[in-house]
């Protein structure tokens, strides 16, 4: 027999100036169930909470009902005095007769009636309330970074710092990304290599980090503090524990017209290298569709010259599992292709290149040696044309439609470095907008303009052609309203950047969400930007938007405060409002699991009682208590009504419309 | 016509939306006729959203654009320069009320140095 | 037609809400901490997320005499949950025009986007709302249905 | 037909004996010539009664749910229209379908007996179709109908083709028509709210829940119906409560909304004649004008309208302002 008890507030006047409180205890104390009813001026106080409880321990209630503010207010402050009293928390309901009556009626009775209905509507569901218990699941005290660029480089140092594992999954010969490509940083002009190396020495050197280079994930189980992620490593040919990286391979290997990734495909490497001097883990890895050995079977250089024998032309790649407690993905971007813009000539001339060639040619380790050489001749450039937004800002479907934010930045970085070094050099920039908002940009790039005397025109290039030798570059003048062609040697695409495409099958074994631009989606753009909506999933760095080098840096340590915040726990508590199939009902259809934002459902065989001593297999739903949010999508799409949601069953909302309606 | 009457004609005559412009100026980048033009393929656009209806159809440039479409195919924002030049035109064109180049007018003007491109353009620019 | 109006203006429909936690619910308590009005027949029952809401509730909604229902959940791509409402919106406008197909009038039912700022609006939709309904007068097709014809 | 039936009932037999599966699911003979019924057979002489005529409309594939399950690999007999729905099973793992062999078999369009009853021919002795003749032979004598006017409901304005086979058993092919299987929808979304409304008043006010709709649907397969589980809040015994009676058929109609193949059962078996496949018709007819078209049953594989989404769909709001229709 249920026995409920009925709390009416009169929040002073808030509620009790326009609804009958004393009214409403009174009509609802002959409601069906109901064993007890009072009002009091404040509930939600301390002197409120004691009513409450002692009224549930005199009356031995079962459930009880707080008319009163939004449950969004006090919700949890009631359900806190019930447990003190000895009651499950979950058979608490708040009735909202505040925000949803009492402030918006004027009309005494009107409001006072509404009142009762909601009380009651309240009661209804709470006879059908079932004490809920919050369960618990284990934490594993390591964490995983999908990523070895800057964005994983600091997350997985602030973690492993806090004292925990952190693996570095990263599917390069070496960790170092992207940051590791460019030649220096804006807006203080440091050399990138410098800053970066340093920790990447750190993460090799760190007793809690364990960099798993030419590595990439294979398949993720599990949930938040639990999750099982199987890895392959990669053949690289190279016995990792043995190479000292002395580089002789590098030298005697008689293969070297692989293209040199790493310098933008600008030069070229030999079929075994090392990606740059300062790779981590500095070991040696073998372009198989390169090596004369593999695709020959003759050669065998390199294993003759290799002192410690760490050459295996058979190796292969292997799988490895491992449990982690949190995930964070860190898998940066990469330019644009450019061969959707004909009107540029990228294809056609050698001497128009990206932004991210020119590092490579500004470097110092870098193809030239430092020196600015035009590819096609090893000249000089004298004219310099810098087209910005190439691809960026673009709804045609060429390009991009977001801005690619770090654009503006350094093609001001490189036409100033440019002026500095080579002062004989005339630097044009072509821009439609130059957005430089961050601590010193603006003056930045003032600076290029004010101090170093590159030219910026505010208009956008029609078209790059060869004459005689020299790059025509046809664009518009928007300031002087007029149409200018440049000669110019060199053409610098600052090229649109997209996520790694890689992140998509990342996205999809993490069941975090992607946007339609394949960046990742956060789980709330102001409030959890660094959360994936999947809990235990965090995200770092470009794959979740276009961000320069800080902003990166920033978002890296504060996924690691995420991290580190649900490492630190032994156990987490998980949600007791979680969808639950009723196995007996069950068809196994799948229809749940395709709805499922956070991938909680997945499907067992189970084996089912029919009567006469006959039992059958059936396919049937299950959900992983720590995973589900509580959404009810599922709940609906199931087609027989075996998925139901706890504190919000479909009985219970059907007992509440029946108590609204019924007038 | 009202002011805004004859610029809701003209945006819905070109067919193209001149907010989405994003003020790049690659159409007058492009433009091989751009030394000709009094007002700028990009100005089109930005005079249009402006609403300056009596500049437009006073000027000349709708006589110089080629109507090649390099602006068009340009655009990273899909808004058309030549489809407001046009819509310009074309009002022009029929409030003059004739057809300014009929079919019949066209064999006789054909040589084989003459672009098929110039004959379509023609047949675009002067006819209602 | 004097009768006809008077007898209208005495009809106070009985509406239904159901409103998403985390943003239409929200909307609805902002709506009251702003002090707004807006008419006591209509009464908010609170769901996880718009989809949450079965057809089910909307039919028996009905049945059991109410004579409108609407749906509120968060804007399309706010959803707490990130996709619930986007399968709401699937759900409720295939039922709707289903049940408009029936002969049910399409007044009745009605799928707002109202987030947790948006308190006047929360307000405004009901009151328009309540203003259509009683306009259209009392729900009998969806508890008619099976009478036959002629009596 | 004859040649048709004589094929499948050589495979049959075969597949049989030489224990490549251990039963045939196919239609046997009825009483009389116009009621053929489906049926498993486990034995070459069982087959003494296989039946493949003019009249074998019954959709086999939902029977697959429980007969698969057994020890074996079961052939079936699939028409096209069939195959969808099982497709459709399939996808919903309700049918292994490495346990199914199936022989996709012609169809041709399934004779009406109510509707040649209609034209008042009766006492049936058999039947045979000539192009669009029907000569019926009955007790009385000759007689010949058209053929389209006898048909089936779900034949009138069907063109599927196999989706699934193992092996086929086809020797007439049968051309794409042009039809156009919303016509019925769009007159009565045509109606006004009242006529419309009146329409389905009419109609449901014969249904007697004698639930062979839902019987025969291969969608409504749970393990355990709504309507039959006290916990669902709507269930009750017929004419126990008005809300189960009078939504029963929206429900079902939601319920199998996306996953319906447009099979046509449920108007078959109606007892009422109520057509019920307009309800379902119009749940596709929406998706198809609102999401994309979409026909169910067409894959194994893959999310049904409304098991996903796009995030420009339409507002519920403009399904009624002209985007829907």
């Amino acid at each position: 027999m249920q026995r409920i008890g009925v709390f009416i507030c009169w929040c002073g006047s808030n509620i009790a100036a326009t609804v009958d409180v004393e009214k409403v205890a009174e009509v609802i104390k002959s409601e069906p169930g109901v064993v007890y009813a009072a009002n009091y001026q404040y509930m939600c106080s301390e002197n409120g909470q004691q009513l409450v409880k002692q009224a549930i321990k005199e009356h031995n209630l079962t459930g009880i009902v707080i008319g009163a503010c939004s449950p969004r207010m006090h919700e949890a402050t009631f359900r806190k005095a019930a447990e003190a009293a000895g009651l499950n928390p979950y058979m608490v309901e708040v009735a909202n007769i505040r925000e949803h009556c009492s402030w918006i009626h004027k009309d005494m009775e009107e409001a006072t009636e509404k009142a009762v209905i909601l009380v009651r509507t309240a009661i209804a569901k709470v006879k059908l309330n079932a004490p809920l218990m919050a369960g618990e699941s284990p934490v594993v005290k390591r964490a995983l970074v999908i990523g070895g660029g800057i964005a994983g480089i600091q997350a997985a140092l602030d973690i492993a710092d806090a004292g925990f594992e952190v693996d570095i999954v990263e599917k390069n010969a070496t960790i170092g990304g992207r940051m590791a490509q460019i030649d220096k940083t804006f807006p203080t002009l440091d050399c990138s290599a410098c800053i970066l190396t340093p920790k990447m020495v750190d993460c090799a050197q760190h007793e809690k980090i364990d960099i798993l280079s030419y590595s990439e994930v294979e398949d993720v189980k599990g949930f938040v503090g639990n999750f099982n992620v199987k890895i392959r490593r990669k053949a690289r040919f190279v016995d990792e524990t043995k190479c000292t990286g002395c580089k002789i391979c590098m030298e005697k290997c008689p293969s070297k017209k692989g293209l040199n990734e790493f310098n933008m495909n600008l030069n070229t490497r030999p079929a075994i290298y090392i990606p740059f001097a300062q790779a981590i883990p500095n070991v040696a890895v073998i372009d198989p569709t390169q090596c004369i050995k593999m695709k020959t079977g003759k050669c065998g250089i390199c294993q003759k010259f290799c002192g410690v024998g760490a050459i295996d032309y058979e190796q292969k790649d292997t799988f490895i599992e491992r449990q982690y407690g949190a995930i964070v993905v860190a898998t940066g971007f990469k330019p644009i292709s450019v061969d959707n813009f004909n009107e540029y000539g990228y294809n056609d001339n050698k001497d128009v290149i990206t932004s991210l060639e020119l590092e490579r040619l500004m470097n110092a380790a870098g193809p030239t040696n430092g020196v600015l050489l035009r590819p096609s001749d090893g000249e000089h450039p004298k004219v310099i044309t810098f087209i910005q937004c190439v691809g960026s800002r673009d709804t045609s479907g060429c390009g991009k439609p977001y801005c690619s934010k770090i654009c503006c930045m350094y093609t001001a970085k490189h036409a100033m470095l440019i002026r500095e070094k080579y002062p004989d050099t005339e630097v044009h920039v072509f821009y439609i907008d130059v957005r430089t908002p961050g601590k010193n940009y603006d003056e930045f790039f003032r600076r290029a303009v004010e101090q170093y005397g590159v030219d910026y025109i505010k208009g956008m290039v029609g078209k790059v052609y060869n004459e005689n030798g020299k790059l025509m570059v046809q664009g518009s003048n928007l300031i002087d309203n007029e149409q200018i062609t440049i000669e110019s040697d060199l053409v610098v695409l600052a090229a649109a950047i997209e996520p790694e495409p890689s992140v998509r099958k990342i996205a999809t074994l993490l069941t975090a969400s992607i946007d339609t631009n394949n960046f990742l989606t956060e789980s709330h753009a102001k409030l959890r930007p660094v959360e994936s909506p999947t809990a235990g999933v965090y995200l770092a760095g470009v794959c979740q938007g276009p961000k320069d080098i800080p902003e990166t840096v920033s978002q890296a340590s504060a996924c690691a405060a995420k991290v580190i915040g649900l490492l630190v726990k032994d156990k987490l508590k998980t949600n007791p409002c979680v969808a639950t199939p009723d196995e007996t009902m069950c068809n196994g259809c799948s229809q749940c699991a395709n709805v499922c934002p956070y991938g909680a459902i997945t499907y067992v065989e189970k084996e089912f009682r029919l009567g006469g001593g006959k039992t059958e297999i059936r396919r049937v739903a299950s959900v992983n208590p720590a995973v589900c949010q509580g959404c009810g999508a599922c709940t609906v799409t199931c087609p027989s009504g075996a998925m139901d949601l706890k504190g919000f069953s479909s009985k219970q909302i059907m007992s509440e419309v029946e108590a609204i309606c019924k007038m | 016509m009202t002011k805004q009457e004859r610029m809701d004609n003209l945006n819905r005559l070109s067919g193209t939306d001149v907010k989405k412009c994003m003020k790049c100026g690659k159409c007058s980048g492009r433009c091989p006729a751009f030394h000709d033009m009094d007002i700028k393929p990009h100005q089109f656009v930005s005079m249009l959203g402006q609403g300056k209806i009596e500049e437009l159809l006073a000027c000349d440039a709708i006589w110089n654009c080629l109507s090649c479409m390099a602006c068009v195919e340009r655009c990273p924002r899909g808004v058309a320069p030549a489809s407001v030049v046009e819509a310009v035109r074309d009002t022009v064109v029929r409030a003059q009320g004739k057809n300014g180049l009929k079919a019949e007018d066209i064999p006789p003007i054909v040589d084989e140095f003459i672009p098929q491109q110039l004959l379509v353009s023609a047949y675009r620019k002067y006819n209602k | 037609m004097q009768d006809v109006s008077t007898e209208k203006k005495e009809f106070t429909p009985n509406i239904v809400a159901f409103c998403c936690n985390w943003c239409s619910y929200a909307g609805a308590d902002l709506a009251g901490s702003s002090r707004l009005t807006y008419p006591a027949n209509v009464k908010i029952i609170r769901v996880p997320c718009s989809c949450r809401v079965n057809p089910m509730f909307v039919l028996k909604a009905f049945q059991r005499g109410a004579d409108g229902v609407i749906l509120c959940g968060c804007h399309p791509g706010d959803c707490h949950y990130v996709t619930g409402n986007y399968y709401t919106r699937r759900r409720m406008a295939l039922l709707y025009s289903f049940l408009n197909y029936m002969g049910i009038e399409k007044e009745r039912t009605r799928v707002e986007w109202v987030s947790a700022a948006e308190g006047a609006r929360f307000a405004s939709v009901m009151n328009d709302f309540v203003k259509q309904v009683t306009e259209l007068g009392e729900n009998k097709r969806l508890t008619d249905l099976r009478v036959k014809e002629g009596e | 037909m004859k040649e048709v039936e004589m094929k499948m009932l050589e495979r049959a037999k075969a597949l049989l004996e030489s224990g490549e599966v251990a039963r045939v699911v196919a239609w046997k003979k009825g009483d009389f010539c116009f009621d053929p019924s489906p049926a498993v057979f486990e034995s070459v002489e069982e087959l003494d009664t296989f039946v493949y005529d003019w009249f074998c409309g019954a959709n086999l594939s939902k029977y697959l749910i429980q007969i698969a399950k057994k020890e074996g690999k079961t052939a079936v007999f699939l028409k096209p229209c069939d195959t969808y729905s099982f497709n459709q099973l399939v996808k919903e793992h309700r049918i292994d379908r490495e346990k199914v062999y199936v022989i996709a078999v012609e169809c041709l369009a399934k004779l009406d007996v109510e509707k040649m009853k209609a034209k008042g021919v009766s006492m049936i002795e058999s039947v045979e179709v000539v192009d669009k003749d029907v000569h019926v032979k009955t007790a009385y004598g000759e007689e010949t109908l058209y053929k389209p006017d006898v048909v089936l409901t779900k034949c009138e304005t069907c063109n599927k083709t196999h989706q699934a086979k193992d092996e086929e058993i086809i020797l007439h092919e049968r051309p794409e028509r042009d039809v156009n299987r919303f016509a019925e929808v769009e007159k009565l979304e045509a109606m006004t709210e009242d006529e419309r409304f009146a329409f389905w008043r009419n109609q449901l006010s014969k249904c007697i829940r004698c639930n062979a709709c839902r019987n025969v649907c291969p969608a409504c397969s749970c393990v355990k119906c709504v309507f039959d589980n006290p916990a669902s809040g709507i269930s009750a015994k017929a004419n126990d409560d008005q809300f189960e009676e009078q939504l029963f058929h929206i429900i079902r109609a939601f319920h199998v909304a996306g996953r319906c193949t447009d099979c046509g059962e449920c108007s078959r078996v109606c007892p009422q004649n109520i057509p019920l496949h307009l309800l379902n018709r119009k749940f596709i007819k929406d998706i198809d004008g609102l999401y994309g078209e979409f026909q169910a049953g067409e894959t194994t594989e893959g999310k049904t309208p409304l098991t996903s989404f796009t995030e420009g769909d339409v507002e519920p709001k403009d399904v009624f302002n002209g985007e829907a229709k």
